[in-house]
């Protein structure tokens, strides 16, 4: 067996894995639904069949100490980052051994500890500046980590992602945001969001890169997020990911989805992730019957075991309503240093507090030139003049923080 | 007539005015095709067309900032939050664009907000909440919690006819659960006006929203133990009808205020303020509440029964009340 | 005198109008500064100094059915729309007299009725979709106009900046925003705010135009803005203006705008745009020394009486405070129509609630194909399958709604 | 050593922290090489460097999010808001990020939001609120309000190292007005406590913030007059001392609250409720309360000074409640 040429080379291992979790999280998928129908799921159920390729082909790209914040069809993610299928099931049961003890369901949990997954909200674009966060508490204490969240075609539209990209391009954050453009937003499709054919330029608008893949062919997902995790671990920013995917079904099992007209389910249909994947796996000979039908099998074990597990665990006592507000003394709130203190401590951190502004912002058009529509694209060029939050003195080596000369930062003379 | 439910009722407000005033238009999230994620829009769009049903994109800032634009053109747009809670998203046009607008400079925004706010269908955190305070404690905006169809209708009436912004709560419990036969004719419910549910002389229990239903259903068990619970139904949270509290305070002499938001700064504080200010010699007793806890609102059936105030809660606060 | 060619002529008169409101804009704000040395300003006190052409150049494409809501440098654009300088001092000045008579001070206020000018709020980015509601209300009024709104560098950051602007883009709103680049936020420079040369690609965000102009030469100004404005009112969507510019002084009275290196004062003040224009009025011989006395005395005049006039405005009276926080019956509130009722109403108004989605949202690349590093540019291509609010059905004639095929509109047939 | 101001006391608060505690990182608008709209960050740049004291873009839910991200790894970033008008801009975060995280999944947010308030400088409608009542609302946050630079410094040190959120309110009529010489040593104040500024016997006046102040020069008249007011500086709004206030009221009978925040909904009713239900029978009056107009902030002198509570207004309704 030799295995088709990547530029991020995949073994044969890793290529049945990713078949694993996209396959556990449609199996898990329809074991929820099947569940909801016996009324055992608490509240909605949402449903990511169709975008498999997406949550597991982007989150595989990462490393463990790397971090994750899943939205809600990113059941895929947390699978990858070690979650476990009773996990989602508890969460969706309300019982009280789910993560969240029933305080909150779907996929609002996480572990700050060990697995680096970060709960979502439900207000959309909450989390990217979260992310943004977390990339540059990870690059100040020097663990040389990525972070990656995930969002709507729908959710680009809020404020806070702007805001969180925003900041995130100011700071050079070592952040991928993965926009899932799945054609919907609930009952609203992507060109009622905004007038754009990719919604990968929304990156245009932060000077930082933009990608756009197939979302429902795995290999190329992890491609593109695998490049966009490189650049952004070696301090070049953040990347944005467009993934081009469907939604296929309703916005959660209430909506039988009837505004989407029947021809565009039946056009993707035809490109089920799963069963292009499997297709892929089968023509390059990476699989055979057996080794399909072991996966399968362990799959349905687990499935088994899982619920079980979850159907046992009792629903949670009313009196943890009351807990639990306020953190007292339940968690030792500790930073995870990967890098000398003293050098975040004066006299070894101390710069001369003066922004520098070389070309003085001035417009490079003849006066009184007529106006050029739209103007230069964010090059390399527009990149190498980006500011960087550390000075060339304060940076830690390789903490992660470019090299590159920055257009306002500390000048070497003091001033003020 | 046949009875209709709260959603209907809303659904028929807003078609009526849309079909009375051309100057009222509709924006939100999902609002048109679909017909908003509790249908209370449903079959506007086929009727009224893209430019007075219209779906936007997932920006509540823009939704509120969009409605005061158009508001300042002499429309009078009705915003729709798909979830209540999503109104933190754009709290800032809220509290210093729309609420602060007349008063600095005569620039008048006859809009309403509407949604579905509470808990009791497991919503969790982000899908259950009860804003209300954060808005009563805003100078400039009109905060209405219906009870009933009829009162939904009515002051929905009201509010797109008020020349200020209103807030309208609605109760996603109650959306589907209140049925009742609404007038054929034209009706308006006024703003900042309680209604008595049932009167009573041994105290007063003040609510409003679901706890409505719950106060009357403790005040029926309470009268089978010979206590009669007077139960008011705000309706309109602000401008609060201080009066009609003060007038039945003076009645009954006890007070209960009953509410689902969560207890700390909750509206009890200011109505016992209120009452100390203007009653307090004829308080036969302490104002005492019944509230949610003061923490977030919990997923898990028996989480969220225990966050949520209970008919017993009621009757046992009322009881020793009665006593005191 | 023959007057240079330009796309969009300006008369003698014109011209000499554009130097009126910039120099009264310049003149003022020193009274401005003479009167808070005084201790007669309540408050801070924010120039526009170094950005008079920016301001006026912009305002002054408008016509007077169109609206404008300034920011607390377009005292500029607040003359052009017919305010005058006595209203400017008095809020200042926190007088009776004030158009919010004291209640709010700067350029804190408006007329809905006459001029077609919101007032501000002092939150950075809220204008952006209250004005693009303005104009999706004019347009459904069938009013024809243009509106148009300032927004600083810093402000583009703003959450409320991007719903805005998509809003605007998503609905073809006529809205044109006027970036003005002045290379600062407060002590911020421009390049910490986000990594581009250009904020005008913030538009490529949103599929819209974004043009870069020269804000310190005032005919620049109003080339670029003209087009955008007429763009705007042929229903072809929203504009974004970057006029490139310097704040000459700090933030407020009270900066001294250390931060600021020296050198890029020298830079700047060099291209000062009312010396800039003088000159160009000399060298074009639109002008000649007795106009330019003429203008200069107009000016002159007009302040002392203003001044005088607020000077002598008392403060307010303290009841004041306790009024009008709810409109009781002092508003007459009423919709301006320019086309007719039926129009809007059932069953002119009705029509079939379909989606439809040309493409299915599909991507054109090939199966596992390498990521493209950033997506295609927002071209005419983009921009004719942009979605547009107003079906051809309910489209009022001529009401500046577009006329091109909507990617995602009304079906002609009936779904669901 | 020399008396500092509050704002002196506030920079002392992080200087002392960061240099304590590397996971002390500060981020917001303009507080790196200017230090501060009020420089109240001044000089810690160019200590600290650029890695933390974070200038920011024009993005306070951008702060407000990276600080949850940052604490999210064990750091305890300090965000500034400019002024704390704009906290409305990151309403969201605050109350559903931040508020919410702890009690839904286990997520502590070890962070501290602070800012300016107040009024009573000419600042206008976007410059004077106070929004505490918002965030009082919200369980999960925690939120103090000092009057004295001591208090400023060490409640801030306190806020630093508490595991929760915590909202800091710094009133900024008080910044450069109260100066005191502070210990060498480190010291803290705790989150939840009230302090008796002022003992008495005939009525207790709560109040908090700049109305301390106040406060404690309407008892100085009211003492000239035979009143002895008891004036208690709550200090920490959320959790509030509820016993340090009982136990007042329990020796003194009546009960004057004050403060600057507007009138309905302020922090009075929450106290009223509460003495209501834990002291009725101590009380030997109603529970009266001296506030802010229910309007926005007006901007010209003789209407904000009509706007905000005087000493006059304090005196007058103590008076009227000791007479009663
Ligand atoms: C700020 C905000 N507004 C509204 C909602 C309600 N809502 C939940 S999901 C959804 C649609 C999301 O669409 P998209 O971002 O494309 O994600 P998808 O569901 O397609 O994965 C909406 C409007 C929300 N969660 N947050
Ligand atoms: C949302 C918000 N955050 C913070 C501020 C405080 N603030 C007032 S002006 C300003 C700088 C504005 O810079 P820019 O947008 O470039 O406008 P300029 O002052 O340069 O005209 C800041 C941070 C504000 N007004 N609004
Ligand atoms: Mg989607
Ligand atoms: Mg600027």
């Amino acid at each position: 067996m030799t295995l088709p040429e990547m530029k991020y080379p995949l073994s044969r291992d890793q290529l049945l894995d990713l078949y694993y979790f996209m396959k556990l999280t449609r199996e898990l998928d329809e074991q929820l639904v099947r569940l909801f129908r016996q009324n055992k799921v608490v509240g909605g159920l949402y449903s990511s069949i169709g975008q498999e390729a997406s949550a597991v082909g982007t989150a595989y790209t990462l490393e463990k100490r790397d971090w994750i914040a899943p939205m809600i069809r990113n059941v895929g993610g947390l699978l990858v980052k070690g979650f476990r299928p009773r996990d989602i099931l508890m969460q969706y049961m309300a019982r009280s051994g789910a993560p969240t003890g029933g305080k909150d369901g779907t996929s609002h949990f996480g572990d700050l500890q060990d697995r680096h997954v970060v709960s979502p909200i439900s207000m959309l674009g909450d989390l990217i500046p979260v992310m943004t966060g977390v990339a540059m508490g990870g690059r100040y204490l020097g663990q040389k980590i990525v972070t990656m969240t995930w969002i709507g075609d729908g959710g680009t539209s809020t404020g806070a992602f702007h805001e969180g990209m925003n900041l995130a391009a100011a700071q050079h954050a070592p952040f991928v945001c993965v926009v899932e453009n799945n054609q919907w937003a609930y009952s609203t499709p992507v060109a009622r969001q905004v007038p754009l054919k990719n919604l990968a330029d929304r990156a245009r608008a932060y000077g930082i890169p933009g990608y756009v893949v197939d979302g429902n062919d795995v290999i190329a997902v992890y491609q593109a997020t695998k490049e966009a995790v490189e650049l952004a671990r070696r301090g070049e920013g953040p990347v944005l990911v467009e993934s081009k995917t469907m939604r296929m079904k309703g916005h959660a099992q209430h909506d039988p989805a009837g505004y989407v007209p029947p021809e565009m389910f039946e056009y993707w249909k035809a490109r089920d992730p799963l069963a292009l994947y499997e297709k892929w796996l089968t023509e390059n000979k990476v699989w055979d019957k057996k080794a399909k039908d072991e996966i399968e099998a362990r799959i349905e074990r687990e499935l088994k075991e899982d619920i079980e597990i979850a159907e046992a665990s009792p629903l949670p006592n009313a009196e943890e309503a009351e807990r639990g507000v306020y953190c007292e003394g339940c968690h030792t709130i500790e930073a995870h240093w990967e890098r000398p203190i003293a050098e975040v401590q004066p006299p070894k951190a101390s710069v001369q507090p003066v922004w520098t502004v070389p070309d003085f912002g001035a417009l490079n058009n003849a006066r009184g030139s007529a106006p050029a529509a739209a103007a230069s694209a964010p090059d390399d060029g527009a990149r190498a003049e980006a500011h960087s939050n550390s000075s060339a003195k304060s940076a830690p080596a390789g903490s992660g923080a470019p090299k590159r000369p920055a257009r306002a930062e500390a000048r070497p003379k003091g001033r003020r | 007539m046949a009875p209709v439910t709260m959603v209907e009722a809303i659904r028929e407000a807003l078609d009526e005015e849309m079909q009375r005033d051309p100057s009222v238009v509709l924006i939100g999230e999902d609002i048109g095709v679909y017909g908003g994620a509790f249908k209370a829009t449903e079959g506007l769009l086929a009727k009224y067309g893209w430019e007075r049903v219209i779906d936007t994109p997932i920006s509540e800032t823009a939704i509120i900032g969009a409605a005061v634009g158009m508001s300042y053109q002499g429309l009078r747009p009705v915003a729709e939050m798909q979830f209540i809670d999503f109104i933190a998203c754009c709290f800032n046009q809220m509290v210093n664009f729309v609420a602060k607008s007349h008063y600095r400079w005569g620039g008048p925004v006859p809009m309403v907000v509407r949604g579905p706010c509470g808990g009791g269908v497991h919503g969790g955190p982000f899908h259950s909440q009860n804003p209300e305070m954060w808005f009563v404690h805003t100078p400039g905006l009109k905060v209405v919690y219906p009870s009933t169809a009829y009162d939904a209708k009515g002051l929905l009436k009201s509010a797109i006819r008020d020349n200020n912004p209103v807030l309208c709560l609605e109760h996603k419990f109650l959306y589907r659960r209140v049925k009742e036969e609404l007038p054929a004719e034209d009706y308006t419910v006024p703003i900042g006006k309680l209604a008595v549910r049932r009167p009573g002389r041994d105290l007063t229990i003040a609510t409003y929203g679901a706890m409505t239903l719950h106060s009357l259903d403790a005040a029926e068990e309470l009268a089978k133990e010979g206590i009669e619970a007077e139960v008011l139904d705000l309706r309109t949270l602000m401008p609060l009808d201080r009066q009609g509290i003060i007038d039945s305070v003076r009645k009954t002499n006890k007070l209960l205020v009953v509410h689902e938001d969560v207890r700390s700064g909750g509206i009890a504080g200011e109505i016992a303020a209120t009452v100390n200010e203007q009653a307090f010699e004829d308080l036969d007793g302490p104002i005492l509440r019944v509230t949610s806890l003061d923490t977030p609102v919990p997923f898990s059936p028996p989480l969220e029964e225990r966050f949520l105030p209970q008919v017993a809660d009621i009757t046992r606060a009322a009881r020793e009340l009665a006593r005191y």
